[in-house]
């Protein structure tokens, strides 16, 4: 198990409640730590939809995690 | 040269005069305004929410890019977070070059990419009193 | 929706405010401003001479062209006459636009087509003393 | 033999002397005209590199003048 600090914006930040956590988990990876936390909050933004950071830059999906890591999950951008 | 995001209302006149320079013979400035409507839908109002760190980070690159690709002299790009109501401000992109081409490109640049890769949402409230999130309908919420 | 000569400075916020419009997303200006070089030489100056009546008709012509060219809800187009310095706006336009695409494709018609069918003509002042009315120069007179 | 005036822009303006002109002119249009005027004055652009208007407006060189007409030959422009 590791322990990682997630933050949420937009519409994740609406359907999770919170801006951000800190959790324990043992997902090896960004995608499997986003498939752990859709199924236990509902989130409806596929990760298809979702691009990842990781320490405050864009990260792969399946870049190994490591503790204290500080993940993002981007929905779809609308700037401007 | 820089890209940063604004909680407070953006000054235009303010940030053209960032751009002065004897050297330049074009400026192209983009404004992106508040409408009163999207997609058919009356608009009221919008928020706009940020990923401030990694946001001011991608926009950077955008401009770097731009600076390489465009022989333009000074660029400046914002963008605002927050609440607005139709008619104001979102973002504000200032270019300057010798000549107007690689003004008007890079400007198209900017907005292009900026739209698509800097990590800001936006929230549009509605006449009905519903909002959404733009770009973040999922099949199942709405059907088409 | 105009295009006017103007003796006196311009005044880009107000003619940006002059676009303004809830249906519009996107606004794009354009400045000429005088710049310090042409051509590799040192300008110290520039004089801005309108056949005025003629270039208000063409003028706009050129702005009933875009209108009709590209899906823009307001345009803007004021051409500077008379003595200029370095730095100084010489053309401000504006457009605004539903969507920006249409903005910037509207921007860039109206300041290629006023450069090359508008009436204005500009004489360049350079460090060196001499003149020159930009465009005007025959065979005989500098020899290439 | 007609009356017509004639306006002068920049270097036709500059290369004449003054702004504008009423002459009498055996020219049948415009483009005899400034052949006479180019002659006359010495101006350097050749025709090919002008445009006439005749009263305040687009006109081909060889539309008939008559009297009265208001004639400009048009230099290269170069605004913006």
């Amino acid at each position: 198990m590791k322990t990682v600090r997630v933050q949420y914006f937009a519409l994740l930040r609406e359907q999770r409640g919170l801006s951000q956590e800190t959790l324990s988990t043992a997902a090896p990876d960004a995608a499997a730590l986003y498939a752990e936390l859709r199924a236990r909050h509902g989130f409806t933004l596929p990760p298809e939809r979702l691009r990842a950071a990781v320490n405050g830059e864009f990260a792969a999906w399946p870049a190994p995690l490591k503790d204290g890591d500080e993940i993002v999950f981007i929905p779809p951008v609308a700037g401007g | 040269m820089s890209f940063r995001l604004s909680a407070q209302p953006l000054d235009p006149a303010a940030l053209k005069a960032s751009l002065a320079d004897a050297h330049a013979g074009a400026c192209v400035t983009f404004e992106g305004w508040v409408r009163n409507h999207n997609d058919g839908r009356p608009v009221l109002a919008l928020d706009y929410e940020a990923y401030g760190a990694l946001a001011e980070k991608e926009g950077a690159r955008i401009i770097a890019e731009a600076l390489e690709k465009f022989s333009v002299t000074r660029v400046v790009c914002v963008h605002r977070t927050g609440a607005l109501k139709i008619g104001d401000l979102a973002v504000w992109i200032g270019v300057a070059a010798a000549h107007r081409g690689a003004a008007f490109d890079a400007c198209r640049y900017l907005i292009d990419e900026v739209k698509v890769r800097v990590p800001v949402w936006k929230k549009e409230r509605y006449a009905d009193g519903s909002t959404e999130w733009v770009n973040c309908a999922t099949r199942g919420e709405h059907p088409s």
